[in-house]
This record gives structure tokens, C-alpha cells and sequence, in this order.
């Protein structure tokens, strides 16, 4: 079974959304765009050591999601997480400084881009092991379920992950628990350089096996904040009111490489144009057809570009992390010592 | 007043111990809830505390240490078990990778108080794939703390002190122990983690055991007198952290070391008690160190092949013959 | 959504299968009744040690699937495997004497209970970890189909192995592989005391996730030996001629406890009984109801017993392992030096 | 005559060889083929193979196991990438309790040969979760080989001697010596696992090191040169089989021992190497045995902080003259 290999028609079925949402929603796209596309010259600068995975392309699932989510919930995300944690609410400045390998990351620069971390904004963590996230997700969705406290956790996943084992186990478990998880594929066709469906038999690599487990599922257009929005809120408020889990498959592209300074030259040049044709960022003309006034528009798109400077400019100011910090941490008391 | 127990009672009374006391203490795992478990050592925890706080769950590994390690970061104090220690190898992404690093690449911002306990060890010809001894695959992972108790008191103080401890703790009950006996007062025990404990004083040479092997190594000694040879048994009981003041204190008074280990040969737990002795302690060595292990073999399962294998008392006198001649 | 927990009605369909073939299926079914039987007494006697799990009340499956094998075919199972392994024709003595720990024993005392294999006749191990040796039996279907000799590879396993990591894998790239191989689950309802409705939320835990991979799939009666010989027959078939992979879930129940001298007592006792009364020695009768001859029956069943005795006192006859025994094997040269 | 390419290149050099020469050797991984693997370590041999040879496969990495095992044992001699050893916890289970057992448990009805090369240890600054050295995971494994080489021709000898091999080989290929260059002679190369080679000789100290580390070594013999000291670097290569010969002649010689590893300190292959020499070489040594490790730490991933963890040359000169004095 192929899967769609280009955008599906966007449904103009207008959704019944505030319209201080729908700023928010823009808000969020191009504040995670701006970030990645700094971080991506930072990276050719040299200042981002290692690597980093950026959501260029795919803003609208982080910033649809996060919208719809309550403060003290708790998201789970990859290696590619620079946007789910800024969409959260973490400071562009400890997220740069984080990938700048700076005392000021979130980690102090213990964890890098593929690591990046804010408790206090329950951001849980960003995991680099291709599908582990998913069943320590459903921890924390246990927990705040024995707790009491009506948090739900997301945990966002990228198409690939839908062939190692711990989804499976994930999936399972986190319906015969009936958690209040919400579990959100960011489908951009393609792992690394490999297309996704040249290693699934199914159309839908997430949402057709939901099934398979009892989950609901629901597949999303990923690049139209709205729709983003709206099925993530109607996820989140299930599992809040007690409803158990689900899954989102959320259709998306992303517009550079998977990594680093890789170009993504592997994949066939008009699917690439179709899906910039379909940038999230498009979401601009719809708020002006909705009748929004362009000045506050352009406000919000100044504002983050006045952030992502100061960001940008702050992590390259700050400290590198005092070598004893490498002995910090290990255990809770602290210390690294494993002997007395 | 002193009750004989079961190694097996003893894991039973200390998770009701530690539940009883705090209300974010769970239990999960295969079969750990009506049938009490495959070695019957969790058989009544159910009814004690019901089915919310002690509960099956599918044979899902990776979902099980994951549910805990998320529980962790967020409010509980789980305890997993892993039915046989083998069964780390299906989740060892969990273990090595997410627990032992999560703290430290967050620089502190996640703390990871829970315990996985789970059944270790040869002797019940089980064979290769449900009788090994893995605690040194657990040991050489930074993050990760480490206990293997040899008696009943010590189970239940030790895992007392691992469900209170803020960091990942695996528990390895060996599972050859479980019908063995000990004496344990009545009341609340804890004991602190990174202790090792003399038990029997010598001063010809130090043998240094854990889990089943403290038990032989003792009956070893016994023999060793018997050729007027002083032997000094420490019950290491925890590998991290790491009673090396202890070993070191022994060693510079008796001169001489063997370690004895259950697991396979290669860079077991007993080859990092002994480097670290070659290193602070060489001054004071007066023999070579010696290291009584199982082969670097899979374990067989036919009876007569599996007690060749495992360290016998026998290997355990002739290895301190050996280091003090 | 809770499974039928008793047997479904027989379907009276009378499948269309030769009067030779029906005594072989019989004289499986007979044989793997009395090792079973025979295992469990040794056991309680204290001749098998460690532990083992009898396919007591299952043995259509194996004797079904087996039949419709070809000699060089490809056999994975579990730890509950002493069925599988005879079914494929390996002498009664060698699997009793692997079981009595001796020399005499498949692998010469080294596998025991639950580590049975006989390469020459094509039972490739089995293995106790749950789900393991699904991914496994994917390698064998797949040099098969590289080397192009038409070998089929049949993987048992459990309802329990339904959530493991490794069933996902195993189906996923089985399927993406096109692969020469059949699963066939035996579903006994229980994983070891706990029942498999209560960690899964499928009614059927193999069946209904096969198609999440693109895998047929079919549910049979596991202790009709007509019927289970007929849905493997089609799909070893299918495979050998390139049509992939498929699922087979067989609905069945073990008569005893799950291992070593378990009671089995946490099953409700209607629900043994139903099953009980559903034995897949039956079958008997329904050789008699189609004119087939008792006497022939009868021989049978002396055979079996015969060979079971024999196998019995030749087991407990055999010498123990070499000591050296335990030093071989570990490595090709035959040695187990790890230095020069 | 020789040419200069780097281990990356080596790599792809090495597999070709293999695959020209047998027909029934396969490489499997995750994006080995048309991308040539995240490394780009196996571009080319995709064109040069076929996507029947060169095969890319799902995230899946027991399925990638899985499939190389039961391949091994029914007629194929498989190369399966796990594209980091890191990944290698996710499938631990094939690994360690299933390849390394199966032949023994099966009294030698199944023949493995099979070779999962990875990605290995840090530098790259990618943090704690791709940057670990596990060599010593596989070690304390029995029925695993376990190969590390440390330059471009050893790769390709090693690698041709893995293949060839009828036993499961662990090949780690060290991440940060990729890009790094070596002489290599044209035609077929194949060396001999379990051999350590003597890169510089010496009288005062042994150095034994592997992989990345060789290098360091040999940098840190030049500046203990210049203070008068003679060190002799081992290149290990291979962990099992192990050189024990080579490494307790050179002990004999020079009578000190200093270990230098990726990996962190716990349980090491120092620990073992130490070991060995405490037990084996012990009154022939003139100073306490030393290792050189990164401590005991998951890697952090800040440039700054990376280097300062793992160990430096400095480190390995300190520990040097440690030893000898
Ligand atoms: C267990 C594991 N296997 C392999 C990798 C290497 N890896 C990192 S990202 C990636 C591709 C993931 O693709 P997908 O899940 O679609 O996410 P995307 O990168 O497209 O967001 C791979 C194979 C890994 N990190 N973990
Ligand atoms: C990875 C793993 N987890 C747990 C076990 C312990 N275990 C052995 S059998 C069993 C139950 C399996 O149930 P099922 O798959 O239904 O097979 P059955 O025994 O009923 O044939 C369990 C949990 C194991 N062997 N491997
Ligand atoms: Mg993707
Ligand atoms: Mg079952």
C-alpha cells in the first residue's frame, strides 16, 4: 500500500475557533519557524555542536497541540523537539542556549538539542532512542492518573517509530490501563532518507494500527494549526474527563534534511515543492481572509524576530558550563561518586 | 524477637513494609498480583493493599520499566518487577539508556526514585536463557545503583533503604536464595546502601562474595581453618555505591584477596574489586588476586553440568590456597 | 472487550482431507498425549528437573501445523515446546533424554526442557524468552527465500507474546519482506496465571492485530486437528508460492497448570471442564463416525505407548553428560577459550 | 603499494571485500543502502550489490537481529548494522541471550556466523544517548566476539576475519575515528582475531589501549619519552578473543600496567586486563596497576564537558607516571 505521497486537499470546512486562539496558533508557528531557522544557521556556523533535528515545515502539529493543552500537562517528545518544548512555553534563550552547549541551556548543556528538558513547563524530556519516550509517557500518564490531578500527557513520535517494538507495548498498555495519554505521529513520509512506506504495509503507519490496540485514532491534516487544534483538544479533553487514550497520525513535510547539514536531496523534487505549497506558515492568509487586522499580524512576527535576536545573542554570551558540571547530577544527592 | 524467615517471606514483608509506610509506593509486574508471582514472593501483597497499588501487567517489558520511570519523574515510588533477571536484556534500552541517563542529561531536573527487583542467578537448571547472573551488566552503567542481598535481614533492609533512595535501584534477588532461612527481628529494618558487612573475621586473606556465594564462601572458610588458614568473608551486598573503604581495610590487614562470583568471568564485579585493589592497595598485596567465577560460559541446564560450573565451595578454598601459598 | 471464554460450537463441515492423512494427525495427536503425560509424571518424580510446560490439551496445533509441513521446512518454538519438537519427528528418547538432563538428549543435556531443537529435522530451538524467536524465524524465511529452496518457516507462540516488542517487529517486517512464513499463535487464553482478556483489549489478541501489518490472518478451532491441519495446509501453500506472510490464531486450552507442577487451580472450573470436554482426542470418535477401522486406531495407540516406555527407560538408562561437556560448544572450534 | 584512506572508506573497502568473495554474505541496516548509511560509511555498495545484498530495513532493530540470526543459522553469513551501539540496548536480547547462547544450548547444532558492526563511543558531542563506548557490555557476554579496531587496515583485516568467522561478532566501529586516515595496501587483506599488536615499543610501562584510544596512547608515549620514560602501547583490537600472551609478556617486561579505555570505569575491559595480570603476572610487577577511564559518568554533551570526561593524554601521561613511580 503506497501511502499519499503529496498534500491531501485541505478541507475548507471553516472550524469554530476564537479568534485569541487563532493568534496564539499563528503566534506559535512562526515563533517555532523563527527559532529553526536560526538554529539551522547556527548549526552551518559551527556554534551548534553535534547535531540537531529541526521541525522546519512541521510547526503547525507542535503549536496546535501545545495550544490546546493545560499548563501542568506533560508532553514527551524526540530528538527533534526544539519545537515542542518552545511551543510549551520554554524561553527561546535556555532552548538556544541548550544547543550552543551553554551554562544557560535548560540542561546546562549536559543534554544538547536532542535532550532538551524543562520540568517546571512539564516538558519531560526529548529522548533520542526511537520509540522509548512513548512508554515512559505512559508513566506519567499513570501517575497523574493515581494522583488525581486531571494532567494529561502527550507524547509526540515521528512516522518511523511506528515499527520498533516499544510502540507496540506502548499502545497496549496505555489502552488496558485506559490512561489519559494522547499519542501524536508527526507523518512526514520519511525517516532518516528512507520513505516510510518502503518499510510499512499499511497506508497510515500509526493510525491504522490504533486499532489494533482499541485506541481511537484520527488522522489530521498536520500542517493547519486549526484542525491540529481541534482534534488535539478533543484528545486531550477525552483523556482529561476520563476516556483513555488515543492516537493522533497528524499528515506532515518536513521543508529541509533530517539532520544536521543534510540537504535532503534524496527526496523527489516535486514533492518537496507541493508540500512548501502547503506551508503551515500559509495559515497567515486565512487569518487575513478571516477578516484578522494584518498590524497585529505583523506585530507577532516582529516580536519573534526581536526574541530569536535576543536569543540568539544571549546563548552566544553565555558561559560555556564549568567543567565540574560535568560531575554533577548523576544521582540525586547531587554527586557522581560511586564509591566510598 | 528474632523470627527464622525465608529469603522468598523476606521480599514479601519488605515491599508490605515500605507500602504500608508510604502511600506512592506501587508494585507492578507479570503475574505479582493474584498469583503472587512465578517464585511466589509477592503472594498476599494483593489483598493487602488491592488491585490499584499492586498490579499485572501485560508480558510488556519495555511498558513496564517505562510506566515506572514515568511514574517516577512524576509523583510515585514504583516498584517493577522483571520476572528473571535475562528479562533486563528486553528492556535494557529502559535500564541502561533512559534511567541511568534521564537524570543527568536533564542536569537534575528529573529525579528517579524506583526500584526493579527481579529474580538472578543459576542453580535451579533453569538453563542459559533464565539463570543468569547479571548484576555486573548493571554495574558497568553509570546512573545505575545496584543491591544483591544474601540473607532475609539484609533483603528486607536493603530494599527498604533502595525504595527510600531517590535514584534508580535495581534489586537483585538471587533466586537460589529464596528457600533459604535467616533470622529477623521484629519491627521496621533499613539499612543503608553501600555497605558491606564483615561476617566472619580473618586474617590470612580477604574473600570478598555476594548473594548465594556469601554462603559458600563462608563454608569455604570453615574449611580453610580446618588447613589453619584465616580467611576474612565480606558480604558485599551492594556494587554501587561501593563499599571500598571496607575492602581496602581488609585487604591491607590480610594481604591476600579472592572475589567470588556467580556471574561469568569477564569483567564481572570481582574484576572491578580486584583493579581497584591493584591500584590502592598493591603496596600491601603479598599474592596474586584471585577471582573465583562461573567459566565465561552460557549456563547448561542438565543438574550434573550446572553445579560443575558455578563456583563451589571447593573452588572458593582452593582459590585462597592458591593466593596464600 | 472480553474473549469467548469457552469453545465455540464445531462447525459439522466435514473438510475434505484423505483417510491417511486423519491417522497421521492421529497418531500425532496420541503421541504428543502420552509424552506429555509421561513428562509430567517424571517431573513430579523428580527426573525432569528445573522445570517444564506440557502442551497437555493443545496438541492439535502441533500435530495439525507438523503434517502439513514439509520434511525440510523450518519449525520455531517456545519453551513449551516438547510438542512441536516431536511433532516434526524427532525420536521420542532423544526429547525425553534432553528432559532428564542426559547425554542421550537432543542437546545433550546442555538445552533442556525448554531449549529443545533438532536442526535435522528442521526444529531450528526453541526459546524462552517470549517473543524472541519471532524475529528470529523472519531470518530463516528469509535466507530460505534467498537461497531459493522453497522452505516454509512456521513460528508457534503464545497469546501472551501478542505484547511484546518483538511480535510487532517480527509481523511488520515480515510482511514489508514478504517472507516464506506462517505464525501460528495457540491461544490458550492464560499467559501463565493471569488471563490474556484482562492485558489485552482486542478480542483477539493475534488475529486482529495481523492486519495492522498487512498480514492475513485467520482464526481456527486449535483443538480440531481436521481444522487446524486444513488452515496451515493453505497457508505453508501460500507461502511456498510467494504469497507471504500469514496468521494463524488457534483458539485452544492446556488442560494442566503452566509449568512444573502448577495446579492450575486460579482457572475457574467450568471453564476447564468445557474445554476438557472438547479434547482434541476426540478426534477419535470422529474417525469411528467416519468408518474408519478401531483396530487401526487401537495400533496407534499401542505404539505410542510402546515407544513412550521405551523412550521413558531409555532416558532414565542414559548416562549423565560428561563433565567436559559443559566446557563445549560455545564457540564453532568446538572449545570455550575466550584467550590465547 | 599503499594508499591513504580514511576508516570510513575502510569500512565500505572492508564489506566489498567480503561480498565479492561470498555470495552469502548480506548487509542489513537502517538506511545502509541508498544513503549509505548515516556514517556514509556503506555508499556505493548499494550500486555495487543490489538492493537484494544491500538491504534497507524498517526501525526495528530486533527484527534486524532477528533476521541476521536466523539467517546465520540456515545458511547466510549476514552483516546487520545497528546504526549506533547505543541502539544496541534495544535489542540486548538478541544479542546477548540469543546469539550468544543458542550454539551452546543447542550442544552445537547451531552455527552463527554473523558480524553486527556499529557505531561506537563518543566525541561527536551528541550527548548521553549516542556517544556511549558498550564494548564491554558484549564482553561479559559469553559466546560473543568482540572486535575494535583502530585504524583503516585493521578494519578491513578484522573485518574480513569477522565475516569469515563462523561465530557472532560484535564489530564496533569507533564514531570518532571515521574520518581519521591510514595506509592500507592494495589487494586482499584478513587478519586474525585475538591478536594485539606492539604499535611502540617500550621497557618501562605497558600501555594497553583500543581504538580511539591508540592513538592517545601512542601521543602520550612521545611526551613520556621526552621525560625519560619508555612506554610500550598495545593495540588490543580485539577483547574476545583476547591476547592475554601478548599483554603478560609486555607486563613481564616492563612490570607496570596502565589500561586506557573509552568506556566508563566500572567494570571495564581494563578491569579485566588488570585482572588478568593481578592473578597471572603479579610478581613480576613493580607498581600498583592503573587504569585510564572516562569516570563513571553518563557523557554530557557540551563540547567543554565532553572533553574533559574522556580521558586525555594528559590523563594517560598522569597515569603513566603514576605507575612507574
Ligand atoms: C532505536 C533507534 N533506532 C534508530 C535510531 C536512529 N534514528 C534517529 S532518527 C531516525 C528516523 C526516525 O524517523 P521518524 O520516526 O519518522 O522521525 P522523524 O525524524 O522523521 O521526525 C532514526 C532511524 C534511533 N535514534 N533509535
Ligand atoms: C520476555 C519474557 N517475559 C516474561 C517471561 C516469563 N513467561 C514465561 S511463559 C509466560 C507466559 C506466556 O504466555 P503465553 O504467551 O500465552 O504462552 P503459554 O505459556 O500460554 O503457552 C511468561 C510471562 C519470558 N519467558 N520472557
Ligand atoms: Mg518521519
Ligand atoms: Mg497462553
Amino acid at each position: 500500500m503506497v501511502q499519499a505521497r503529496f498534500p491531501e486537499p485541505v478541507s475548507d470546512e471553516l472550524l469554530d475557533i476564537e479568534d485569541k486562539t487563532r493568534l496564539e496558533l499563528y503566534r506559535q508557528v512562526v515563533r517555532l519557524r523563527r527559532f529553526e531557522e536560526r538554529a539551522y544557521r547556527l548549526f552551518m556556523d559551527g556554534l551548534v555542536k553535534g547535531t540537531s533535528h529541526l521541525s522546519l515545515g512541521m510547526e503547525a502539529i507542535a503549536a496546535g497541540v501545545a495550544t490546546a493543552m493545560r499548563e501542568d500537562d506533560y508532553t514527551f517528545c524526540t530528538y527533534r523537539g526544539h519545537a515542542h518544548t518552545l511551543a510549551r512555553g520554554v524561553p527561546m534563550d535556555a532552548v538556544m542556549g541548550e544547543l550552543l552547549g551553554r551554562q544557560s541551556g535548560v540542561c546546562g548543556g549536559k543534554g544538547g538539542s536532542m535532550h532538551l528538558t524543562s520540568v517546571e513547563h512539564g516538558v519531560m524530556g526529548s529522548y533520542a532512542i526511537i520509540g522509548a519516550h512513548l512508554v515512559i509517557a505512559n508513566g506519567a500518564a499513570w501517575s497523574a492518573s493515581e494522583r488525581g490531578t486531571g494532567q494529561v500527557t502527550v507524547a509526540f513520535f515521528g512516522d518511523g517509530a511506528t515499527n520498533i517494538g516499544a510502540f507496540h507495548e506502548a499502545l497496549n498498555f496505555a489502552k488496558v490501563w485506559e490512561l489519559p495519554i494522547v499519542f501524536v505521529c508527526e507523518n512526514n513520509l520519511w525517516m532518516e532518507y528512507t520513505p516510510i512506506d518502503s518499510v510499512t504495509a499499511v497506508e497510515h503507519p500509526a493510525a491504522d494500527r490504533a486499532s489494533a490496540y482499541g485506541l481511537e485514532s484520527i488522522i489530521v491534516d498536520g500542517n493547519d494549526p486549526d484542525a491540529v487544534y481541534d482534534v488535539a483538544s478533543r484528545a486531550i479533553g477525552r483523556a482529561r474527563s476520563g476516556g483513555g487514550p488515543s492516537m493522533i497520525e497528524a499528515k506532515t513535510y518536513r521543508h529541509g534534511g533530517h539532520s544536521r547539514a543534510d540537504p535532503g536531496t534524496y527526496r523527489p523534487e516535486e514533492e518537496v515543492e507541493a508540500w512548501k505549497a502547503r506551508d503551515p506558515l500559509g495559515y497567515r492568509d486565512r487569518l487575513l481572509a478571516l477578516g484578522m487586522d494584518e498590524a497585529e499580524l505583523v506585530a507577532i512576527e516582529d516580536e519573534a524576530d526581536a526574541d530569536i535576536d535576543a536569543a540568539s545573542e544571549a546563548a552566544k554570551a553565555a558561559p560555556l558550563p564549568d567543567l565540574e558540571a560535568a560531575y554533577t547530577n548523576v544521582w540525586a544527592d547531587g554527586g557522581w561518586s560511586w564509591r566510598n | 524477637m528474632a523470627e527464622l524467615i525465608t529469603y522468598r517471606d523476606a521480599v514479601k514483608r519488605a515491599i508490605a513494609q515500605e507500602m504500608r509506610r508510604d502511600d506512592s509506593v506501587y508494585l507492578i509486574g507479570e503475574d505479582v498480583g493474584d498469583a503472587g508471582g512465578v517464585f511466589k514472593a509477592t503472594k498476599g501483597l494483593l489483598d493487602e493493599f488491592g488491585p490499584v497499588r499492586v498490579r499485572d501487567t501485560p508480558i510488556s517489558e519495555e511498558a513496564i520499566l517505562g510506566a515506572a520511570m514515568g511514574a517516577a519523574m512524576t509523583g510515585l515510588r514504583p516498584i517493577a518487577e522483571i520476572m528473571f533477571s535475562d528479562f533486563l536484556a528486553t528492556c535494557w534500552d529502559l535500564v541502561a539508556v533512559e534511567m541511568a541517563k534521564t537524570r543527568y542529561m536533564t542536569d537534575g531536573q528529573v529525579t528517579l526514585p524506583l526500584v526493579i527487583r527481579t529474580a538472578n542467578g543459576g542453580g535451579l537448571r533453569f538453563g542459559a536463557q533464565h539463570s543468569q547472573a547479571v548484576e555486573n551488566w548493571a554495574m558497568a552503567v553509570p546512573g545505575l545503583k545496584v543491591v544483591a542481598p544474601s540473607n532475609p535481614h539484609d533483603l528486607i533492609g536493603l530494599f527498604a533503604a533502595a525504595v527510600r533512595d531517590d535514584d534508580p535501584v535495581l534489586f537483585f534477588e538471587q533466586k537460589s536464595l529464596y528457600p533459604t532461612k535467616g533470622h529477623v527481628e521484629e519491627g521496621e529494618i533499613v539499612e543503608e546502601l553501600g555497605t558491606a558487612k564483615i561476617v566472619r573475621s580473618g586474617t590470612d586473606v580477604t574473600i570478598v562474595a555476594l548473594a548465594s556465594m556469601v554462603r559458600r564462601a563462608e563454608q569455604a572458610a570453615d574449611e580453610l581453618a580446618e588447613q589453619g588458614i584465616s580467611a576474612e568473608v565480606i558480604d558485599l551486598r551492594s556494587l554501587v555505591p561501593l563499599d571500598a573503604t571496607t575492602i581496602i581495610e581488609s585487604v591491607v590487614k590480610t594481604s591476600r584477596l579472592v572475589t567470588v562470583e556467580e556471574n561469568p568471568r569477564l569483567c564481572g564485579w570481582g574484576s572491578e574489586v580486584v583493579s581497584l585493589v591493584a591500584e590502592e592497595a598493591f603496596w600491601h598485596l603479598d599474592g596474586p588476586l584471585t577471582r573465583v567465577t562461573t567459566p565465561h560460559i552460557p549456563l547448561p541446564s542438565a543438574d550434573a553440568l550446572e553445579d560443575e560450573v558455578l563456583p563451589s565451595v571447593q573452588r572458593i578454598v582452593d582459590g585462597c590456597v592458591k593466593a596464600v601459598s
